[in-house]
C-alpha cells in the first residue's frame, strides 16, 4: 500500500495551431500508441485504469466522457472523467495507484482548439451566470484586473511581464515541437494590440491542438517496465473561490496552497533549494510571475526581477518554462498542464534534446484552469 | 436519519412562479459553434455516404468488420486502415415508435428510430438511423430493410444522405 | 498489507423537485450542510472535496465543477469533479474513496448535484448532445430513443411483457411514498396506471421513466481511524467498481449490460464477496426507467439473464422481500437529477445499514448492501458495496 | 472500393453547434439581493460571525465554514476600486475600439464587478472612491443590470 508512484511513458501529437487531418480520436491515438510504446506496455493486457480530463463544452458534447475509451485501448476497462486540467489528471492516477488496488494506468488530456468557433463565448458561459454574465463582458476581463491588481500590490511591471514572453517564445525556438517560437524583445511584446488594459494581447499564449498521454505505475510495476521511471514526489491542487467577488486577486492562493501540499507529501520546504527546473502555467505572462512567487521560489514582486536578470533563463538559476510555455507550445485547453509535465519528464529523462539541462534531479510542474477559475495543480517529479 | 428527519431542504416552484414573476429569473444562450475535423475514417465514411455506399472497416488481427469505419480498432488497439464498401441493406437489431421530438415536441406520426445491422459487417455491428416507408404496426425486429438515398446532386456527405431505411421484400 | 479502509460517516441530501428555487451551487451547500450537521464535524474536519455532476448543459454553466466548488464546501481545499455520466452518482463516492484509500486524505466531503431546470425550457434536449456529433446528431436523436431501443431489445431476447416490467415503477413508486426528499411517491399507483400511460417511445410509457429534477446529496467519507473517533456506526465502503465499453453502441449486444458485470465484479473481489445473491442484503440498482432496474439486477448477477422480472412478481424485491431492491423508491419514485440521485441511493444503504431508514427501514438488520449507476450510451457502471 | 490514396473531396470539418439554452433562478440569497437593489436601490451582504466576514454579493451560506447565514446588512453604494481593466475584447472576441472600463467596487469582504463610466479613463486608479448609478426604478427588473454603472464618487 502506498508504493511510490512513476511516470513510465510519455507520448503526444498535434501541437499545431490546427491539425485538419485528424480527428480529436485520431489525435489522441497518435499520442497513446507512443506513450504505450514508450512505456513498453500493451493496453489492453497491461493497463488497469484510465483517466481522461476534459470539459464538455470545449468538445461540444455533453457528457463527452462517452467518446474517451476507444482510442486510449480502454473499452471495458475501469475508466473516468476529470474535469480538470491534465495535472488533476496526473494526481487522480496517483491516487489510484497508491490505493493498491491498481498497477499502471494512463491519463489522457487533449485539445482541439481549433475546431471551436466560438470559444469566447463558450469561455464566457462560465461566469456566474446572474451575477456577473449579464454585463457580457469578455472573460479576458479577469485576466486584466487580476494583472493589475498584480502589479499594483507586488510593483512588478509591464516590462517584466513581456520579458515573460521574450524568454518563453524564444525557448520555443529550441523545442522542435513548439509552433510559436520566436526571436522578439520586450518592445516588441508592449507594442502589441491591448487587450484588457494592462494586458497586453501578446502576453497571452495563443491555443492550439495537441494530445498527451502518459502512463503510470507502481514502483513494482515500474521496475518491471522498460521504460525510464520518472517519480512523483508529491502532487497538490487546490481551488479559491470561485466568486470573483471573494477571491484573493493579487496572489496565486491556489498555486501556493498546491505546493505546500505537493511539497509536504514530497518533505521539503526550500523548492529553490530543491528544485532544478519548474515548467509553470503561463497562459498569460503575468501568470507566471505570480506562480513563481506562489510556488516560493521568489518573495513577493520579486518573480519579475529575477525574469529581468535572467535567473528564469534556461541557463539561470531556476529554468522556467524551458519548453516555451503555453506562450511557446500554445494553450492546450485541458491538456495544458500535462504539456508542463511532459517537460518535466522529458528533462529529467536527458531526452529534451537541444534544450537538455545538465544535473537535474528534481522538476516541478504547475497549471491554472484559466479565466475565471482560481484552480490549478502541482506536480513534483524527479529521476 | 432520515428517520428523525422529516424537513429536508429544497424549495420546489412551479412555472406559475415564473410567469407570474413570483421569483426573479433570466435567461441565457451559449453561441456554441463548431467546425469538429472529421479526421480519416469518418471523412472518408461520409464521403462515401456522398457517393452512395455505407462504408465499414475490417480488422484483420480480430476478424471483424465494423460501421461506422473508425482508425484504431478498440478491441486488440491495432490500427484498422482497411476501409470496405457494405450492403446498403440491413436488419432491424432493435425499434421504437417515438411520439416526442428531440426538443419534447409531441408528435402524431411516430418516428421510428432503429439499430439496423448492416450486411457485410459482422454481427451486431450497425448504425442508428430512421425506418420509413413503413407502417408502424409493420415494424418488427429482425425486418429486413434498405437505405432510401438522397438523389445524388443533393447528397452532402451526411449521415442524413440516406434519408431512412424501408422495408424490403427478399 | 491490505487496503485502507475507508467508511460513510454522515449524509445529507435536499428535496428532489421539479424545479428548484435555490441556484445549483445553493443546492449543494443545503446537502453538504446537512452531511455536516449529521457528523458533527465542521469544514475544519474536512480535508478534500469530491464533486459529481453530469453535463454541464443542464447547469448551463462552463466548468461547472469550477462554478459549484464554493457551494461544495472546496474553498481553499484540494477538489476535484468526475464524471460518467448517469454512472457519475455512484462514482464520486468511488472517487472520494480513492481519495482516502490513497493515504493523501483522512476525510472526504463528497457532494453530488443537478439542476435540470436550469436547461429551458425542456431539459430532455440537452441530451441530444450526448450523441456523435457527426454520425449521430443530424438524425435529431431524443434521449427516449436509446432506452427504447435497448428495452425493445431486452424484451425481444427473453420475451419479456411490458407488463412484467410496468411492476419495477409500481414497487418503487409506492416506496418512494415513504421517502420525505421524493417527487413522485404514490402508494396507490398501479400496474394498469403504468401501462396506460401516455406512449413516449414505444415501449417506454410516461410512468416508465423517472422524472427529470434538481436536487443534491453530499456524504462524508473518513479513513478507520477518524471514521470510528466519529461514530459509533461507520457504514463501511467494502468494494468498488467501475467499467467503461465502448462508445459504438450499435455494434454491441443491448440486450445484456456487460460492463455492468465487469463493474461488479471488480467491487465483488475487492469485497470478497462469492456469492452476491446470498452476501448482499440490499440493493439499490440504477433505475431511470424501469426495465433498467432489471437490466440492472441481470448485470450485477444477482438475477439470471432475462429472469430479473420473475423476482419482481415473486415479490422478492419488495421492502420486505428477501432481496429488497430500491427501498427508497428509486430515481422512479424520488426523482431522477442524475447525479444527485446515484449519491442518494448510497445514502439509502447509509441509513438502511444503520436502521435510521424510517418508515422505509428494510427488515431483518441488513447487513450488506449495493448501489449502483449506469450512463452514457448504455456504456458505464459503477458499483459501490457497502457493509456494516 | 479499395483503401483509397487520395479522396479530394473528403469532407474536412463538420460544422454544427451545441444548443445550450438557460433560465436561471437567482437563488434564495439573490432573490433577497437583487429584489433589494431592485425596490430599494440598496446593496445588501450577509454576515458570517463564526468567520467575522461580510459577503457581497449578500450569499446563504459562508464559503469558508459554511454556515448559514441570515444576518443581512446595508453595505452602502459606494466604495472603492479594488482593481481595473480597460477591455478591448467583446463578448464574441472581435476587438473594440473604445474599451470598456471594467472595476471591482470592493463593499464589505466582497464586492461587485461591474462597468465603469462618467470618469476620464486616465484618472482612473485602483483606491478611487466610486458610486453606484442605479436605473429608474420603473425600469429595474431585478438583475445586476439595475446597477446601471458606477461613476467616480462627486466630492
Amino acid at each position: 500500500m502506498n508504493e511510490r508512484v512513476a511516470i513510465v511513458g510519455v507520448g503526444w501529437s498535434g501541437f499545431r495551431p490546427v491539425t485538419p487531418e485528424l480527428s480529436y480520436k485520431e489525435l489522441t491515438y497518435a499520442a497513446a500508441v507512443r506513450a504505450y510504446a514508450d512505456a513498453g506496455v500493451d493496453p489492453r493486457r497491461d493497463i488497469e485504469s484510465f483517466v481522461t480530463v476534459a470539459e464538455d463544452f470545449n468538445e461540444g458534447t455533453s457528457i463527452f466522457d462517452e467518446y474517451t475509451p476507444d482510442q486510449l485501448g480502454a473499452v471495458l476497462k475501469p475508466m473516468h472523467t476529470i474535469t480538470g486540467d491534465g495535472l488533476h489528471g496526473l494526481a487522480t492516477a496517483y491516487m489510484l495507484i497508491r490505493t493498491g488496488q491498481f498497477n499502471v494506468v494512463a491519463v489522457e488530456g487533449h485539445s482541439k482548439a481549433s475546431n471551436i468557433l466560438t470559444l469566447p463565448e463558450i469561455t464566457a458561459y462560465a461566469q456566474d451566470p446572474v451575477i456577473n454574465r449579464p454585463l457580457r463582458f469578455n472573460s479576458h476581463f479577469i485576466a486584466g484586473l487580476e494583472m493589475n491588481r498584480y502589479l499594483y500590490e507586488t510593483g512588478a511591471t509591464q516590462d517584466q511581464c513581456a520579458a515573460v514572453v521574450v524568454k518563453n517564445r524564444r525557448n520555443a525556438l529550441t523545442n522542435p515541437s513548439a509552433p510559436y517560437g520566436a526571436d522578439l524583445t520586450v518592445d516588441d511584446i508592449l507594442a502589441g494590440p491591448v487587450l484588457s488594459w494592462p494586458l497586453g494581447s501578446r502576453q497571452a499564449a495563443d491555443h492550439a491542438d495537441g494530445a498527451i498521454v502518459m502512463v503510470l505505475a507502481s514502483e513494482s510495476a515500474a521496475r518491471q517496465l522498460a521504460g525510464t521511471p520518472v517519480w512523483i514526489l508529491g502532487a497538490g491542487w487546490c481551488s479559491d473561490s470561485p466568486a470573483l467577488e471573494n477571491r484573493e486577486w493579487a496572489q496565486a492562493v491556489y498555486a501556493r496552497q498546491s505546493a505546500r501540499m505537493a511539497y509536504r507529501q514530497a518533505g521539503f520546504s526550500n523548492p529553490k533549494q530543491v528544485v532544478d527546473l519548474v515548467e509553470v502555467d503561463d497562459t498569460y505572462a503575468y501568470k507566471e510571475l505570480q506562480a513563481l512567487e506562489a510556488l516560493g521560489f521568489y518573495r513577493s514582486g520579486e518573480a519579475g526581477i529575477a525574469t529581468e536578470e535572467g535567473a528564469t533563463q534556461p541557463d539561470g538559476e531556476i529554468p522556467v518554462n524551458v519548453s516555451g510555455g503555453s506562450l511557446g507550445i500554445g494553450h492546450l485547453l485541458d491538456a495544458t498542464g500535462l504539456a508542463r509535465a511532459l517537460e518535466v519528464v522529458l528533462q529529467l529523462r536527458g531526452e529534451a534534446g537541444s534544450r537538455q539541462l545538465d544535473g537535474l534531479e528534481v522538476g516541478l510542474a504547475q497549471s491554472w484552469r484559466g479565466v475565471p477559475t482560481a484552480s490549478g495543480a502541482v506536480i513534483v517529479m524527479s529521476n | 436519519m432520515t428517520a428523525d428527519h422529516q424537513d429536508f431542504p429544497g424549495t420546489p416552484l412551479s412555472e406559475k412562479d415564473f410567469e407570474q414573476g413570483n421569483v426573479l429569473f433570466r435567461h441565457d444562450e451559449m453561441r456554441g459553434q463548431y467546425a469538429w475535423d472529421t479526421g480519416i475514417a469518418i471523412g472518408r465514411y461520409l464521403q462515401a455516404l456522398r457517393e452512395g455506399v455505407i462504408l465499414g472497416a475490417y480488422c484483420r488481427h480480430c476478424r471483424k468488420t465494423v460501421v461506422p469505419p473508425r482508425s484504431v480498432c478498440e478491441w486488440c488497439f491495432r490500427p484498422m486502415h482497411e476501409f470496405v464498401p457494405l450492403q446498403d441493406t440491413g436488419t432491424v437489431n432493435t425499434f421504437s415508435l417515438c411520439y416526442v421530438t428531440w426538443d419534447v415536441k409531441r408528435i402524431q406520426e411516430p418516428e421510428i428510430p432503429a439499430v439496423i445491422e448492416i450486411d457485410g459487417a459482422s454481427p451486431l455491428h450497425g448504425i442508428m438511423h430512421k425506418l420509413g416507408e413503413v407502417n408502424p404496426q409493420d415494424v418488427h425486429i429482425g425486418m429486413r430493410v434498405q437505405a432510401a438515398w438522397k438523389e445524388p446532386e443533393e447528397r452532402q456527405g451526411a449521415i442524413t444522405d440516406i434519408l431512412y431505411f424501408k422495408p424490403i421484400e427478399e | 498489507m491490505g487496503m485502507r479502509k475507508v467508511a460513510v460517516v454522515g449524509a445529507g441530501m435536499t428535496k428532489f423537485v421539479r424545479r428548484a428555487q435555490e441556484t445549483a451551487k445553493e443546492l449543494c451547500w443545503e446537502a453538504a450542510r446537512l452531511a455536516l450537521d449529521s457528523s458533527e464535524l465542521t469544514m475544519d474536519d474536512i480535508e478534500t472535496v469530491c464533486l459529481g455532476t453530469a453535463p454541464d448543459a443542464f447547469d448551463g454553466v462552463h466548468m461547472n465543477g469550477e462554478y459549484l466548488s464554493d457551494g461544495a464546501g472546496a474553498w481553499r481545499k484540494p477538489y476535484m469533479r468526475s464524471y460518467v455520466g448517469g454512472g457519475t452518482g455512484v462514482f464520486v463516492p468511488i472517487q472520494g474513496w480513492y481519495h482516502i484509500a490513497s493515504g493523501l486524505f483522512d476525510t472526504c466531503l463528497v457532494v453530488a448535484e443537478e439542476k435540470m431546470s436550469s436547461y429551458y425550457p425542456h431539459a430532455q434536449a440537452a441530451f441530444l448532445t450526448i450523441f456523435d456529433h457527426t454520425t449521430e446528431r443530424p438524425l435529431k436523436p431524443n434521449l427516449l430513443w436509446i432506452f427504447a431501443l435497448e428495452m425493445n431489445r431486452y424484451m425481444h431476447t427473453y420475451g419479456i411483457s411490458k407488463e412484467d416490467i410496468a411492476r419495477v415503477a409500481v414497487k418503487n413508486k409506492r416506496n418512494a411514498a415513504d421517502h420525505p426528499s421524493a417527487l413522485l411517491g404514490d402508494p396507490n399507483i398501479t400496474v394498469e396506471d403504468v401501462l396506460n400511460s401516455e406512449v413516449l417511445a414505444w415501449p417506454v410509457n410516461r410512468f416508465d421513466v423517472s422524472p427529470v429534477s434538481d436536487g443534491a446529496v453530499a456524504i462524508i467519507l473518513a479513513a478507520e481511524h477518524v471514521a470510528k473517533r466519529i461514530t459509533d456506526k461507520p457504514v463501511w465502503i467494502e468494494g468498488v467498481g467501475w467499467n467503461l465499453d465502448t462508445a459504438h453502441w450499435t455494434n454491441r449486444d443491448l440486450a445484456y449490460p456487460r460492463y455492468v458485470e465487469y463493474a461488479a465484479r471488480m467491487a465483488y473481489d475487492m469485497a470478497g464477496i462469492r456469492e452476491p445473491r446470498k452476501e448482499i442484503n440490499i440493493v439499490e440498482p440504477y433505475d431511470p426507467f424501469d426495465y433498467k432496474e432489471l437490466h440492472h439486477l441481470e448485470g450485477l448477477l444477482l438475477a439470471d439473464r432475462g429472469k430479473a422480472p420473475q423476482l419482481v412478481a415473486d415479490g422478492v424485491t419488495n421492502r420486505d422481500g428477501d432481496m429488497p431492491v430500491c427501498p427508497s423508491g428509486g430515481l422512479l419514485g424520488v426523482g431522477n437529477p442524475i447525479a444527485a440521485a446515484g449519491l442518494m441511493k448510497i445514502a439509502e444503504l447509509f441509513w438502511q445499514l444503520r436502521g435510521e431508514a424510517g418508515k422505509r427501514q428494510v427488515p431483518g438488520q441488513p447487513k450488506r448492501g449495493l448501489a449502483q449507476a449506469w450512463g452514457d450510451l448504455m456504456q458505464v457502471g459503477t458499483v459501490v458495496i457497502m457493509g456494516r | 472500393m479499395k483503401t483509397p490514396d487520395k479522396y479530394p473531396h473528403v469532407p474536412t470539418a463538420w460544422q454544427d453547434s451545441l444548443p445550450v439554452t438557460s433560465r436561471y433562478t437567482v437563488g434564495l440569497a439573490g432573490e433577497r439581493f437583487f429584489r433589494s437593489i431592485k425596490d430599494e436601490g440598496r446593496i445588501m451582504g450577509t454576515y458570517c460571525p463564526e468567520c467575522d466576514r461580510t459577503y457581497v454579493p449578500a450569499a446563504i451560506f459562508c464559503e469558508r465554514c459554511m454556515s448559514k447565514l441570515d444576518q443581512w446588512v446595508d453595505v452602502g453604494t459606494t466604495g472603492e476600486i479594488h482593481t481595473f481593466t480597460l477591455l478591448y475584447t467583446n463578448y464574441d472576441g472581435t476587438p473594440r475600439e473604445d474599451p470598456e472600463a471594467i472595476v471591482l467596487v470592493k463593499f464589505g469582504d466582497g464586492g461587485l464587478i461591474h462597468r465603469l463610466a462618467e470618469v476620464d479613463l486616465e484618472k482612473v486608479s485602483i483606491g478611487m472612491e466610486v458610486e453606484a448609478v442605479f436605473k429608474p426604478a420603473a425600469e429595474r427588473q431585478g438583475s445586476i443590470l439595475d446597477i446601471s454603472h458606477f461613476r467616480p464618487l462627486k466630492e
